[in-house]
């Protein structure tokens, strides 16, 4: 690994991982980049999330959505658990909630495929400071 | 197959069911139906909006319109006019309080500003065990501004003008503490952040940990900077294996990529990290007795002065921060003083995380700014109490904390004000209760909690404490008098005043407060002998209803005692004889309640 | 004073371990934490050889052990079970649930069963309060627990 | 100097004062119980636990702790504010609601701290009830522990391991269950515990106490069967006239062997002597050691005094490989008692079953060294009762016999006769003083040109010089308190790079005049000074200052020994050491 050795390697370093990023979301095939990010501290690892994180990429997999999973951390919702986001490219990012197997199976089937939405959705009621 | 062109989101959350979200939802239905209509337009039931005073709440998208109180016969005007013509209906719309105009985008709509994510800005976002998604949302910025472009003076300066206070209770201001120790001079000194939450109900540095840990591994090397310190300590809680993990995986990758150990950036500057576990000792919050802990002996507290800032981890300068408080250093470097206390009140700036539990429908962890009030944070964020019962207390700080009532839901919470209504801020626990909760019974607990937690080494705390819990055993069991209530408060004021640390100082407040606030349940628990939240066993008793038992005996085939018999009672209309519990042998478990299906058993 | 017996496997397992922090007495927390996570609790003989490696009087060692909850004198149950008794789980009923456990395990809280099978403790917070009341069994989380529910998990380890 | 008042009273103090200090300047005395000093004497235990000496400061939110808040510029201090007593008294009813009741039976009754405090402040009721803790009671042969007495000030914590280094004692457990015990709340005697005593020194409370063993003593006055003999240290003398009144520092060595023979015992000896006999041995073995050290022999040095018995059960348990460093010459209680029962018994025509040797002691370790098994002949012990200075003083109030109103009376002879050498042995150097007169003129076969040694007296913790012997400079090192030992021991370990040839050491502060048997100076540390002064002033004032010199020394080597460390005396007052660590002892 490189060592980032300034102020000025570190920005042109979040730029490109933000470019990466872009291209991603303006990409032709919306299928192909849905982003899914399960919330996945203890709250959320002890309600199941791990285990559901794992059939729903078993589940893109079968279904050819090739779907980037990745794990974050709390979201906030433990009332919810286990939670996770989905942005599909070109829409706001939704909150699922009590995601269990066939709740993530609907979310690809129904939501992602077919932008139909289902229940569990939590609507999300912070703001951020991002610019 | 259907491709739908629009939603409409009904918040199916429990206050906005009570008001009927779910006949709105058969009206929609219906009328979309009727209109042709069922395959363009989606109606879904949501999870709750937290905006439970003005549900119920309906939500179009894709233009995010936000309509509230919606009554069941508004789904006809909402199809007609919104989905069909396209015209926001405005009676529906939210009003904005402050100048009485409506507000269509809930993208603008300040109840959705309740909530700031500033400690919490990446949880939730970045994938914790990834070091460049922290970097792509501006991690280590903070870092590289400080080494590049400022001084260590500087850095102390902007958070002195941020007015960041401590975020472990007491609320000390951190820049002010920063520069205390970078004044001490020394061979050596030491960051320590305290993770070791220990506060029963409370999980924000779990969650900052576990969430976002190269904002910790960030800051602390800035106040490393800004106080001269090339070595870090981490004080986590062994019960917290995944935050511990994470931690260790950022800071791996920071060493990886140079924002952590020799040389930072090619600036020059060296500061490392490491972990020390903790044990289980609630007291090691303390700081002088997390220091005595990640020493290796037993975390008791010490006299201060001298402050840690003179005298801290081995006999060195040494400067102790929160997890919070850290995770909220690299925004202000990079952000600005003046941006961070534009929020917040005059004397505490910023957000605080808080983690709300309880008899609340969203429990969760939320981060709200300075100021707002306990009823935006239980009514417009926690979606309420449970299952529709009445507010009775909320409990903040933890065991150092006091319990507050109704009176003060419109208090703006800050630390002093906090303070001020018989409480703290303390760590962030918030405990909602309904009416289902027995004060002197929560005071109990939490003194509970205080005994098995001292260090004992100060009289005070070990054996004032304990018999603080006695008395308010004695209360809650039915054999306490009014001399108790005057000794319980005498006693707690005396601990309060000179017990050694502040645990101990602190420790009284659960019972000072509910003796302010519920002086009524205590009197009535010694002199009526009544619980009227059915919580002390002592003071209740099972009672069968004659006239309801249809005596199918279910009650007694449950009873881990036996001591349910049958009566030759038969009530009118019944056909066997009614049931009766023996109060004697009755060890109030309340299996026999669970277990009827007739509402014949109730507490009396 | 007491001669140690403990068997030679062991002993090394303990003073690899002091060894690897370099038989430093400041570190006695992290040793002890390391050898609970091989042996599971630190029996006398096991803190003699601590103290003796570490250079320190067991004493000492052992008043370390005795103050933090975290560490164990009693070996625990084939399946340790322990109740959260944090402020959300307390307010949200987990003592009905501790009662229950104890009812149908018959045993005390702190004390292990007859057979060994089963331990119950309690603990504070393991923050999951959302799912109030909270157990664990081993490392598995059972959350939103009502006492009835107790039977039926415990059936799951007979 | 900072400039506050208290009480309303303006006090000026140097920087650094503490309230408790500046108060006390200024003529207020605030109560304090966990608190404990021995000003030079390198302990101090300030905990601030028991938040006894609360007091009110003005501007501040809480109480502050007299004893641990360093007093600042302004400052205004209310010591006795309506809030300030509420807080000491409920604080003082909350250890006494935690604390047994019964004053009456307690050995402590009269010189408890607690007790006074509970008198002075006026305590008529507790009004808190609840539970009490409760431990088994716990025996050594010289401690007694009943930790249900315990008001966990630590002093016997800090004294345990910072002053002694012993390590036996920790704080255990926490809350409400916290107490002061050895690992596992075993039994003390299985522990490191070395049986100095200094924790029963500094127990505020009736929770670590001596074994009694008065009525033993009693018993075997009033059988006629045995003829019961009597032995004093040295330190006892200037240290029991408190018990009775007297001003720190009087010396009652006559008036001592009075009360003595009015307790009936049959003859009233000095340990004093013997005292000189351990010179003779000692030094002779150090000279022997010397000697073949200039011839280039192998041979242990720097060597150690053997005197103290905490200090042997303390190498014998922590330097099991420096064992052969100490002298082998036996404590003068044990040379004592080899010589009673070995030499005197005979001479006084009493079998050795009938004779008892009781020896007066300031020390608690001295209980536990008359049972080391080298001490006795076929399980017939050489010392058989050891009771401590407050023992002696219970013992002769029990039988009416107020110290003040007897005459001064002489020892009896033949083991009665001492020097000034002897009695300094009851401070700290003082072996080594003594040692000094008289090896250095039996090796250079001059007179001293001077016979005090003002560079082993004092209350430094440790103390190094070097002496010349006629041209050979001789290195010393004198400690008291084992911490201090232990860093010397240590050294010895790692080479003696100081090439120190001869050690003294002492287990307790300001060695034997503070030791645990004496009368209780409630960290008094004046007290203490005042019995060294007394024990200088009786070695200035007695005729012969060299053992070497004591005719009856002189008399039962030509009569009985023949020659130092020949071979009767290596028989009879040198032992030998054991190794008493811990093992590690692994089972396949």
């Amino acid at each position: 690994m490189t060592k980032v050795k300034s102020l000025a390697d570190l920005k042109a370093m979040r730029e490109k991982l933000q470019s990466n990023l872009d291209i991603r979301e303006k990409a032709e095939n919306p299928e192909s980049l849905v982003q899914v990010k399960v919330a996945m501290a203890t709250c959320g690892i002890a309600a199941g999330a791990k285990q559901v994180m794992e059939h729903m990429m078993q589940k893109a997999d079968e279904l050819g959505i090739a779907a980037v999973f990745t794990q974050t951390g709390c979201m906030g919702y433990c009332h919810a658990e286990p939670t996770l986001e989905v942005r599909v490219p070109g829409k706001d990012p939704i909150v699922f909630g009590h995601v269990d197997n066939n709740r993530a199976d609907e979310i690809l089937t129904k939501y992602v495929q077919q932008g139909e939405l289902v229940e569990g959705i939590i609507p999300v009621n912070y703001e951020t400071i991002d610019k | 197959m259907a491709k739908y062109k629009m939603h409409i989101l009904i918040c199916g959350g429990t206050g906005c069911k009570s008001s009927n979200s779910l006949e709105i939802i058969d009206n929609l239905h219906n009328i979309l139906a009727e209109k042709g209509l069922s395959n363009d337009v989606q109606v879904i039931k949501t999870g709750c909006f937290g905006f439970c005073e003005k549900g119920p709440i309906v939500k179009i998208m894709p233009d995010n319109t936000f309509y509230t109180n919606v009554k069941p016969e508004d789904a006809r005007r909402i199809v007609e006019e919104h989905i069909i013509k396209g015209r926001k209906v405005p009676e529906l719309l939210y009003t904005n309080p402050e100048n009485k105009e409506h507000v269509s985008d809930s993208k603008h709509m300040d109840f959705y500003k309740k909530q700031i994510r500033i400690a919490l800005r990446n949880c939730g976002f970045v994938d914790p065990e990834n070091i460049e998604e922290s970097i792509s949302r501006g991690g280590y910025e903070g870092l590289a501004k400080c080494l590049t472009e400022m001084t260590p003076q500087q850095v102390i300066d902007v958070m002195k003008a941020s007015g960041l206070r401590g975020r472990g209770g007491a609320g000390f201001p951190t820049g002010l503490k920063w520069e205390l120790c970078a004044k001490n001079q020394a061979d050596q000194k030491y960051v320590i952040c305290n993770a070791d939450e220990g506060d029963p109900g409370a999980f924000m540095d779990r969650s900052i940990l576990e969430g976002d840990p190269n904002s910790i591994v960030e800051a602390m090397a800035i106040c490393g900077y800004a106080i001269g310190a090339t070595k870090g300590l981490v004080y986590i809680r062994a019960e917290y294996p995944l935050a511990i993990d994470r931690l260790k995986i950022a800071i791996n990758q920071a060493r990886e990529y140079g924002l952590l150990g020799e040389d930072i950036l090619g600036t020059g500057f060296n500061f490392d990290i490491e972990l020390r576990y903790g044990a289980g000792a609630f007291v090691c919050g303390e700081e002088t007795a997390l220091i005595h802990s990640m020493e290796g002996m037993r975390g008791e507290p010490t006299l201060k002065p001298p402050f840690p800032a003179v005298s801290g981890y081995m006999g060195k300068p040494s400067n102790v921060n929160n997890v919070e408080t850290f995770a909220n250093v690299p925004v202000i470097i990079t952000k600005g003083a003046e941006w961070f206390s534009s929020i917040g009140t005059e004397k505490s700036k910023g957000t605080k995380v808080f983690a709300l539990a309880g008899q609340i429908n969203n429990v969760g962890l939320i981060e709200v700014p300075m100021g707002i009030t306990l009823r935006e944070i239980i009514y417009e964020i926690g979606g309420g109490i449970k299952d529709g019962r009445q507010f009775k207390a909320v409990q903040t700080g933890g065991p150092s904390g006091g319990c507050l009532t109704a009176r003060h839901l419109d208090t703006a919470i800050d630390y002093d004000s906090l303070v001020a209504a018989g409480s703290m801020m303390g760590s962030g626990g918030m405990v909602v209760m309904d009416e289902t909760s027995c004060m002197p019974a929560i005071a109990k607990f939490y003194l509970e909690f205080t005994c098995e937690e001292s260090c004992g080494k100060c009289t005070p705390c070990r054996v004032g404490n304990k018999r603080l819990c006695e008395l308010l055993e004695k209360i809650t069991n039915g054999t306490g008098t009014m001399d108790d209530l005057n000794a319980l408060r005498n006693l707690a004021s005396v601990i309060k005043d000179s017990a050694l640390c502040g645990l101990g100082q602190t420790s009284p407040n659960p019972v000072l407060s509910t003796l302010d606030n519920f002086w009524d349940e205590y009197v009535e628990h010694v002199v009526d002998k009544k619980c009227r939240a059915g919580v002390c066993k002592k003071l209740m008793s099972y009672v069968i209803d004659p006239e309801k038992c249809i005596g199918c005996g279910k009650c007694a085939k449950g009873c881990p005692v036996d001591t349910i018999v049958r009566t030759d009672y038969i009530a009118p209309g019944h056909k066997l004889a009614s049931m009766r519990i023996e109060v004697s042998k009755c060890i109030k478990c309340g299996a026999c309640m669970g277990n009827c299906k007739f509402g014949a058993i109730s507490v009396k | 004073m007491a001669n140690i017996k403990l068997s030679e496997d062991k002993v090394n397992v303990i003073k690899d371990i002091c060894k690897s922090f370099g038989n430093n007495s400041g570190e006695v927390i992290n040793v002890l934490h390391q050898v609970q996570g091989k042996f599971g609790y630190l029996p006398a003989a096991v803190q003699e050889v601590i103290a003796h490696e570490l250079n320190m009087p067991v004493a000492k060692v052992y008043g370390i052990v005795s103050f933090y909850s975290f560490f164990t004198m009693e070996p625990k149950g084939e399946h340790p079970i322990d109740i959260c008794l944090g402020t959300a789980c307390y307010v949200r009923g987990a003592e009905k649930v501790l009662d229950a456990f104890a009812r149908a395990l018959n045993v005390e809280v702190g004390k292990c069963t007859a057979d060994g099978k089963f331990s119950l403790n309690t603990l504070r917070c393991v923050g999951a309060c959302g799912l109030a009341p909270v157990a664990m069994i081993g490392e598995k989380v059972y959350g939103r627990l009502t006492p009835d529910m107790v039977p039926g998990i415990l059936a799951e380890y007979k | 100097m900072i400039n506050l008042t208290i009480d309303n009273k303006p006090v000026q103090v140097p920087e650094g004062t503490t309230i408790l200090k500046a108060a006390r300047m200024a003529g207020i005395d605030i109560p304090t119980l966990c608190y404990f000093e021995l000003d030079g004497m390198n302990f101090e235990n300030k905990p601030g636990g028991c938040r006894v000496c609360m007091v009110e400061v003005k501007g501040r939110r809480n109480l502050a702790p007299a004893c641990a808040t360093d007093v600042m510029e302004g400052m205004e201090v209310l010591t006795a504010s309506p809030r300030a007593l509420n807080a000491r008294k409920t604080v003082l009813e909350l250890i006494l609601s935690d604390h047994p009741n019964d004053c009456l039976q307690c050995e402590k009754s009269g010189d408890c701290e607690l007790q006074n405090l509970a008198a002075r402040m006026g305590i008529r009721n507790i009004p808190f009830q609840g539970e009490q803790s409760h431990y088994e009671k716990d025996t050594t042969l010289s401690v007694y522990r009943d930790m249900d007495k315990c008001v966990y000030c630590r002093r016997c914590e800090t004294m345990c391991n910072k002053f002694q280094s012993a390590g036996a004692l920790s704080g255990v457990n926490r809350g409400f269950p916290s107490v002061v015990a050895p690992a596992f709340q075993q039994k003390l005697g299985d522990s490191s515990c070395i049986n100095c005593g200094q924790c029963v020194q500094v127990c505020p409370v009736g929770a670590l106490t001596l074994v009694d063993n008065i009525q033993n003593v009693l018993d075997a006055i009033a059988d006629p069967t045995k003829t019961v003999i009597v032995q004093t240290a040295p330190a006892v003398r200037v240290a029991l006239g408190e018990e009775f009144g007297m001003e720190p520092g009087q010396i009652v060595t006559g008036k001592m062997a009075a009360g003595l023979r009015r307790l009936g015992f049959d003859r009233v000896f000095d340990t004093d002597w013997s005292a000189d006999l351990t010179i003779m041995e000692e030094g002779t073995e150090l000279l022997g050691r010397l000697k073949k050290a200039l011839a280039g022999e192998e041979v242990k040095l720097p060597m150690f005094t053997s005197c103290c018995p905490a200090w042997v059960a303390f190498y014998e348990k922590n330097f099991p490989d420096l064992l052969d460093y100490p002298s082998t010459a036996k404590s003068p209680q044990g040379m004592f008692g080899a010589v009673a029962k070995n030499y005197m018994a005979p001479k006084m025509g009493v079998k050795r079953e009938d004779m008892v040797v009781v020896s007066i002691m300031p020390c608690l370790a001295k209980k536990s060294e008359l049972a080391r098994e080298e001490l006795s002949v076929n399980g017939n012990r050489d010392v058989d009762f050891s009771l401590t200075t407050r023992e002696l003083a219970h013992m002769l109030k029990q039988c009416n016999i107020d110290l003040n109103q007897l005459p001064e009376e002489d020892f009896d002879n033949p083991l009665g006769q001492s020097t000034g050498a002897a009695v300094i042995f009851g401070a700290t150097g003082g072996v080594m003083e003594a040692a000094l007169r008289t090896a250095y003129e039996v090796h250079t076969g001059k007179t001293l040109p001077r016979i005090d040694f003002e560079e082993t007296r004092g209350f430094q913790g440790i103390k190094e010089a070097v002496i010349d012997f006629d041209g050979f400079p001789l290195k010393i090192a004198v400690a008291y308190s084992l911490a201090n030992a232990r860093k010397l021991m240590e050294e010895v370990r790692n080479g003696n790079p100081n090439g120190y040839h001869f050690i003294e050491v002492m287990a307790c502060p300001g060695g034997c005049i503070g030791g645990a048997g004496q009368p209780y100076h409630h960290g008094k540390s004046d007290i203490i000074r005042r019995r060294m002064e007394a024990i200088y002033r009786e070695d200035a004032g007695k005729p012969i200052r060299k053992s070497h010199e004591n005719p009856d020394i002189v008399a039962i080597y030509k009569e009985y020994y023949g020659e130092p460390c020949g071979h009767l005396s290596h028989e009879q007052l040198h032992t030998h050491y054991f190794d008493r660590s811990d093992k590690l002892e692994a089972t396949k």
